[in-house]
């Protein structure tokens, strides 16, 4: 088992590197000139302006040198710098990127305590009524348009009721407690500041709940099917048959053997999750990576397209090896082996 | 001034570009005026602050709308200027280098930030009024200019304002040459006799030149404190871009905080301002694309004001606790037919003045923008120098077909490419689907491709678009940037997109304008060329929009500002 | 005790799951919108371009799902939409099943350095979220309904690619095609006889899902302005105005429910395919 | 039934109430292809510290018979009764059954490979089940039980095999464990339900070697469920000999294994190994074990039966005495004795 996560990780900067080109050459595939964003249009016909533009941010260089230069700078760890906001595209993402991790967390923590619940109770009732409004109430998070939900749930809990705040991460007039982790809730807490701390969690409810509903539907069908197989088991029958409670068959039997398939998708979930924040940021001004992404697209910022590109990849191959120590964690069979 | 669209998403994609052209916008007003109380008459007998007049009354316009009440808020707070000031806005910061900033955020930023030499009279937005200088002056061919420096002005770390740092800022400016260094294209030398005195020599007689001295980009620079953090007139060598990101150095009443881009602009007062010191201690920005979150937030008391309001989301806010003021702006939206553009050929000067005959201005002030806005005769918007006396655009159908049948004419089918854009709250699309309809009642066909703003600038780089369509905010408050940009001029933008023939006529006038010694003869060339512009039948406006201004109540000082967009140091709470 | 809950598991019906229940629901709601997308110019009720009635107005009798900001009747343009939506997903997964079949074979069948190098294009490729690559590629493109089609399909191939070659490396092993080989059986009529036989079903099901979640992803680009533009009545771009006019809200509900229909239609069906054939999804 | 049935030892049951009583017990699966007839009037008591073997194919409905009545066969029509010490367990509900199984009536399996969990260790599943009956059982006391149980079913190294997963351990190693299980409550009855099936032959001797030790220390009763005659020698009192739902022969180990009044047991027989063979080779019953879906007219086992008659297919034979045991057979016991039916 360490022998594979060795070879795994040590394969990684090599995915990477192919990740890496392959956005590259993904963002070279016709020369849509990023000029019009960096100088305006008024200044498009100004050639002073737009020699200075073009030699200052290397577009007057062949794609190869380009992407020689990029790889290059990709190994000391620099992304390049943004058109947008002139900073080094590592830094606009290793800032904006606590904003969106606290989103997915508490996203996944929805989707996995719904997905379970939902799936486990469809599964103890299985082809009742209440597995089919199970299933049905988590296909729906399924098939949602996040960015329709997300403004859905801001019309009703925000701008109607009142319930909830609206777009981003704090009030407009509180201030971000002191960066320790970047995540708002947990900061808020090391600085034992209380009412910081509701209001993150109040500002978070939303879109991790439109975010989170879109996994629910993933975990509730594995966890479900994964259950149903467990309560076909001999083990699951010795259990009843030595007199435990249904509680506890369930719960300490059974769905600990059926959250080992749902522990190898959280990484897919996690991807799934991401792909999600992008749109959800987008609706609810949350300042993560997301956001910046979709920025990055619609102003051709390509070394920040580039730069997020590459993190999602990035991110994609690490839950992935996160993914399969869990699983091997939580399986001794793996774990012993 | 720019408006700001509301639609988070083409605000965002367009914002850069957006920015820098509504950047400008917000300043033209600097322009302005009748320089009263600024003008001095120099040595040579030419009267300083020539330029403008124009400006802005328009933005005198102003009107209140609103206010009914609907109490339901909360109230934010303390109804005193204690507590920090928030704005809720659409941010579309390109960069906080003096040097390099070029939105309409940033003018709000350079304007608190950093200080201009001339500063513009908040009270009529028309006179320029001394700033870091006390006095200027200039020589009658409008070729040098001079000006003398405040000996009391301060940047924010105690060091004095002089005459090195204003040669440091500008050449800068210029050398970099990042968006808005055209402003400073003219200048050829500069001179710093002594630590209080500037002299500037242009390379070209420049009547526009104090009205760009008053253009927001134009703020000075500490130099010392610059150069330490890697500023340089070289832009191969510059490493100062990052540095301002988090840090100012400015002479102006406030200083910058923190920016986090995508989330929030944090400015806090000087406490060491050497002239009259800011009401609120910290002003908050926070990035809010949407124009209805916006008034939410507004409506909630989260935020104090709110800019980017347009007229839909406008209608029905408001209440006791808000204000909304709808201001004429001199933003607007227009047609540009290109008969050098490949498949524009039929576009005859007979066929564009029968395009403009046959739209219908009023009923595009309503589908645009509701209702609010203008419409607009010429190419230099209403209010600048030159454009009194000209008459509003008219819909005449049988004129428009009588000059089609006359130029052969029955069928015509034309690309209409345009960028899909929202700006000042006129959706391009649903503008362009209104000129399609006008259009089609006197049987010209358009065909209508919108495209995203990079694609556009693509294809009127090469080939050229027939009709299509494109805003304009003014960068100053001179007109002759309109006669540089839309003029059959030499080098104008629009020339060279719709690769026209140069008019030297046009050239003549606007050398006239640019060497007048005052108001008075510029005020009538200019009316000469806009009178040129509009029978070049080039550039057809189509609606001028109006801006609506929301604040909490209690919030004073609210007013927009022909130089520089909405000036914070002028706000307080009451 | 094996046997015992055995009886009950093995129940069969007459009717196969996918055609029951849900999922026969999601199958006629996606046909009713493929018949709605072909029919919709013949009996179209207004204009989807153009102004009909005042603006903004709320649903009324008339115009059930009210007017958006230029006076144009939502409904109208919503079930214009489908005339984008189902043609563009139609067309990514036909493209994205060709490209993958014809390159999991490739795979599958040459082997070797080829196998290698395009099994590491299609990991890379799956390695990304796949609305990050879309916008990625969308961008770089210029956007646009055309452009973003082009980026969906070349998101979405690696996912048959993987199973053909699967399927062709499944087929190989066989004994009966060495015998196939041995009496001069060209690849060829391998892929037709074997391969594209047995690869039928498992692409069958993933094509279900994935079409809804094309539907999806071609409305999320268009939302965050990377996919169709304005005029265009396309769903996410519909939504798009929505959100401009956010207390209107008629004019962002029915591009929404529009896009959910469609997708848990396809969810519906998919999930009876695969519990019918007990195929394994082939997750990104 | 009463006591008057053969082979029940009178010196065992003298007196006494039998602590499990089943009687005409029916069991009918629904499916989608009609009703299956998986028990057919199942009757049969066991006394306390007897031990019961039940033996038929798979399919005879043996062991659906005891999980019937623990009340753990879903969608099924189940009729008939069976009492567990006067209370009737058919139709109780699970909250009160849930208290008898694992702790008055203990079931062990087929196969051990299955019946743990992988992934809680041995000491914690034992726990569980020790603590299901005893609430107040802590953690501590309910480990260190746990030991003492594993080294009762002679587990080496019982404190260390208490953290150890279920896959650390062999076949014989885990059923074991299953069978510590079992008894980890005190129950009075075990059911092992093929206890030996999926072991190795060595260790099937050691394992039923343990059973009939714990069986004579806590005075158990014991139902024995296999397929396997072999097993049944050493290790039962009684044997009921089911085929298709119906118990077809039963009586006291010693006269059926001699004197079998039914066909089928007698090709049970036959498929036993004889020390005095030298060669292995088995008879086998020759056909299909008739489907509890379509069962014949008449004797189910007719269609398989050497001694067929055309009477065998027209009605079917209930159990009737035949020599020592009783027997269901027209041909072998109706015409040996005549019709001293039982009553019952």
């Amino acid at each position: 088992m360490k022998r594979y996560l060795a070879i795994r990780v040590a394969v990684m900067p090599l995915l990477l590197f192919g990740i890496a080109s392959i956005v590259f050459v993904v963002s070279r595939l016709t020369p849509a000139d990023p000029l019009v964003s960096i100088v305006g249009e008024r200044n498009l016909t100004n050639p002073q302006i737009v020699a200075a533009a073009r030699a200052r941010w290397g577009l007057n260089d062949s794609v190869p040198v380009q992407y020689a230069k990029y790889m290059k700078n990709l190994v000391k760890g620099d992304l390049g710098t943004s058109f947008t906001t002139r900073r080094p595209v590592l830094h606009d993402l290793l800032d904006r990127l606590p904003a969106t991790l606290e989103l997915t967390f508490v996203a996944l923590l929805i989707g996995v305590v719904f997905g379970v619940g939902l799936g486990v109770l469809a599964a103890r009732n299985r082809n009742r009524l209440i597995d089919h409004v199970a299933r049905f109430v988590a296909l729906i998070g399924s098939s949602l348009p996040a960015f329709w939900a997300g403004l859905l749930v801001l019309y009703i809990f925000y701008a109607r009721l009142g319930w909830l705040p609206g777009p981003g991460r704090i009030d407009p007039r509180s201030v971000a407690p002191g960066h320790i982790t970047g995540f708002y809730t947990v900061d808020s807490l090391l600085h034992g500041d209380w009412s910081m701390f509701v209001q993150s969690v109040k500002h978070l409810i939303l879109p991790a709940s439109v975010l989170g509903w879109g996994v629910v539907g993933i975990v509730t069908r594995l966890v479900r099917a994964s259950l149903l197989d467990e309560f076909s088991m001999e083990y699951v029958r010795v259990a009843r048959a030595m007199g435990l409670r249904e509680r506890t068959v369930v719960n300490t039997h059974a769905l600990r053997n059926a959250l080992l398939p749902t522990i190898t998708i959280v990484g897919f979930l996690f991807a799934f999750l991401l792909t999600g924040a992008v749109l959800t940021e987008t609706v609810f001004s949350w300042p993560g990576v997301g956001s910046y992404a979709v920025e990055a697209s619609r102003k051709l910022d390509y070394p920040a397209i580039i730069g997020v590109t590459i993190l999602g990849g990035f991110a994609f191959l690490i839950t992935n090896l996160i993914t399969d120590i869990a699983y091997a964690v939580a399986d001794p069979r793996i774990r012993l082996s | 001034m720019s408006y700001v669209p509301m639609d988070s998403r083409r605000h965002v994609r367009r914002s850069g570009l957006l920015s820098l052209a509504l950047a400008g916008s917000l300043m033209f007003a600097a322009c302005g005026s009748s320089s009263k109380s600024g003008g001095t008459t120099t040595p040579t007998g030419s009267t300083v602050a020539s330029g403008a007049t124009a400006a802005a009354s328009a933005a005198a316009g102003a009107t209140t709308a609103g206010s009914t009440a609907t109490g339901a808020t909360t109230g934010a707070g303390a109804a005193n200027s204690d507590k920090a000031l928030v704005i809720a806005r659409g941010m579309d910061v390109n960069s906080l280098d003096p040097s390099r900033s070029y939105c309409d955020t940033c003018q709000i930023f350079m304007t608190a930030v950093y200080e201009t030499l001339i500063g513009l009279d908040a009270s009529d937005n028309k006179t320029l009024v001394p700033r870091l200088a006390t006095k200027w002056e200039s020589n009658a061919t409008q070729t040098e200019f001079t000006f003398t420096l405040d000996p009391k002005a301060k940047f924010a770390d105690g060091t004095a304002v002089t005459s090195a740092d204003v040669k440091f800022s500008w050449e800068r400016l210029k050398a970099l040459k990042a968006a808005s260094s055209y402003l400073v294209s003219t200048i050829s030398t500069i001179d710093t006799p002594d630590p209080e005195t500037v002299k500037v020599t242009l390379s070209a007689p420049n009547s526009a030149f104090l009205a760009q001295v008053n253009a927001s980009y134009l703020g000075i620079i500490n130099s010392k404190l610059a150069t330490a953090n890697g500023a340089t007139l070289d832009p191969a060598t510059d490493k100062a871009e990052t540095w301002f990101l988090s840090n100012s150095a400015g002479s102006g009443p406030f200083t910058l905080e923190s920016y986090t881009s995508g989330s929030e602009l944090r400015f806090k007062r000087n406490d060491a301002y050497w002239g009259t010191k800011a009401h609120f201690p910290e002003v908050i920005m926070k990035e809010t694309p949407q124009a209805v979150t916006q008034r939410q937030q507004l409506e909630q008391g989260a935020v104090d004001i709110a800019m980017q309001i347009s007229s839909d989301v406008a209608k029905g806010m408001a209440g006791a606790d808000i204000n909304v003021k709808q201001v004429k702006s001199f933003n607007y939206v227009y047609l540009a037919l290109s008969q050098g553009a490949k498949g524009g050929e039929a576009l005859t000067p007979d066929v564009r003045q029968a395009i403009r005959l046959a739209l219908d201005y009023a009923g595009l002030v309503d589908v645009t923008v509701g209702g609010a806005g203008q419409m607009q005769a010429s190419p230099i918007p209403n209010g600048f120098l030159g454009t009194d006396g000209l008459a509003a655009p008219k819909q005449d159908l049988a004129a428009a077909k009588a000059l089609l049948a006359k130029a052969g004419v029955t069928s015509l089918t034309l690309d209409a490419t345009f960028p899909s854009l929202n700006v000042y709250g006129v959706d391009f699309s649903t503008a362009m689907q209104k000129v399609q309809t006008d259009l089609k009642a006197v049987g010209i066909n358009l065909t209508l491709n919108p495209v995203e703003i990079s694609v556009w600038a693509d294809k009127i780089g090469k080939d050229g678009i027939p009709v299509t369509m494109l805003y304009f905010a003014p960068d100053h408050t001179d007109s002759s940037q309109y006669v540089q940009y839309f003029g059959l001029v030499k080098d104008s933008q629009w020339l060279t997109w719709t690769k026209g023939t140069d008019e030297a006529a046009e050239d003549t006038l606007l050398a006239q304008a640019f060497a007048a010694p005052d108001s008075t003869s510029r005020a009538a060339v200019y009316n000469k060329l806009a009178t040129d512009m509009i029978n070049d039948q080039v550039i057809i406006p189509v609606v001028n929009p109006d801006l609506f201004l929301a604040s909490r109540s209690n919030i004073k000082g609210m007013a927009y500002s022909a130089c520089c967009n909405l000036v914070l140091a002028d706000l307080s709470r009451g | 005790m094996t046997a015992i809950a055995v009886p009950a598991a093995r129940i069969r019906r007459r009717r196969p799951a996918w055609l029951r229940g849900p999922s026969l629901i999601g199958l006629i709601s996606l046909g009713v919108w493929a018949l709605v997308a072909v029919t919709i110019p013949l009996w179209t009720p207004n204009d989807p371009l153009a102004p009909v009635a005042g603006r903004l107005l709320g649903p009324s009798v008339k115009h059930w799902m009210g007017t958006d900001a230029l006076g144009r009747d939502v409904l109208t343009r919503t079930l214009w939409g489908a005339r984008i939506s189902i043609p563009v997903a139609v067309t990514v997964i036909i493209s994205a099943v060709l490209i993958g079949t014809i390159i999991g074979a490739a795979a599958g069948f040459l082997g070797g350095w080829v196998d290698a190098v395009l099994m590491r294009l299609v990991d890379i490729t799956m390695a990304f979220p796949p609305i990050l690559l879309a916008m990625a590629i969308t961008a770089s493109l210029g956007p646009g309904i055309r452009n973003a089609l082009i980026a969906m399909v070349l998101v979405w191939w690696p996912i048959y690619a993987r199973l053909l070659r699967a399927q062709v490396v499944a087929v190989r092993q066989r004994e009966y095609i060495d015998s196939a080989v041995a009496i001069g059986a060209s690849r060829w009529l391998i892929l037709r006889r074997y391969v594209l036989p047995m690869s039928y079903t498992p692409v069958l099901v993933n094509a279900t899902m994935d079409f809804g979640q094309v539907v999806l992803l071609t409305a999320s680009l268009s939302f965050i302005g990377l996919g169709a533009r304005p005029p265009s009545p396309e769903w996410g771009a519909m939504i798009t105005e929505g959100a401009t006019n956010f207390y209107q809200w008629w004019i962002a509900a029915s591009p929404g429910i529009a896009i959910l229909l469609v997708v848990l239609a396809c969810n519906f069906v998919g999930d009876a395919l695969r519990d019918s054939f007990d195929v394994k999804e082939v997750t990104r | 039934m009463s006591a008057d049935v053969p082979g029940v030892d009178s010196n065992v049951t003298a007196g006494r109430r039998p602590i499990l009583s089943v009687s005409d017990l029916c069991v009918t699966f629904t499916t989608s292809a009609g009703p299956a007839r998986a028990v057919r009037g199942v009757t049969f008591d066991v006394y306390p510290g007897e031990s019961v073997a039940i033996v038929g194919e798979s399919g005879s409905g043996k062991s659906v018979t005891m999980m019937a009545l623990l009340g753990m066969v879903a969608n099924a029509d189940i009729s008939g009764s069976a009492t567990y010490r006067g209370s009737e367990l058919i139709g109780m509900e699970v909250s009160r059954l849930r208290h008898i199984r694992g702790s008055k009536v203990a079931m062990i399996f087929q196969d051990p490979m299955t019946s743990l969990n992988p992934v809680l260790t041995i000491g914690r599943q034992m726990s569980l089940v020790m603590q299901a009956h005893q609430p107040d059982l802590s953690k501590k006391a309910a480990r260190t039980r746990a030991i003492e149980l594993l080294d009762q079913v002679a587990i080496s190294q019982a404190a260390r095999r208490c953290d150890s997963y279920p896959h650390e351990l062999s076949g014989g190693m885990r059923q074991r464990v299953m069978i510590a299980m079992a008894i980890s409550n005190n129950p009075e009855v075990l059911i092992a339900d093929e206890p030996t099936t999926a072991l190795d032959v060595t260790v099937q001797a050691q394992i039923m070697e343990l059973l009939g030790d714990l069986r004579r220390d806590h005075h158990l009763a014991m139902v024995l469920i296999t397929h396997d005659l072999g097993v049944v020698a050493g290790a039962a009192d009684r044997v009921a000999v089911m085929y298709a739902g119906r118990i077809v022969e039963q009586g006291a180990v010693g006269p059926l294994f001699a004197d079998p009044g039914h066909p089928y047991t007698r090709g049970l027989l036959d498929c036993l190994p004889r020390l005095d063979e030298r060669h292995e080779i088995r008879a086998s019953i020759a056909g299909v074990p008739a489907s509890p879906m379509s069962l014949p007219p008449g004797c189910p086992f007719a269609p398989r039966c050497s001694y067929v008659e055309s009477r065998c297919s027209e009605s079917e034979p209930f159990l009737e005495r035949h020599h020592e045991t009783l027997s269901a057979c027209f041909v072998l016991a109706g015409d040996g004795l005549a019709a001293a039916a039982v009553d019952g």
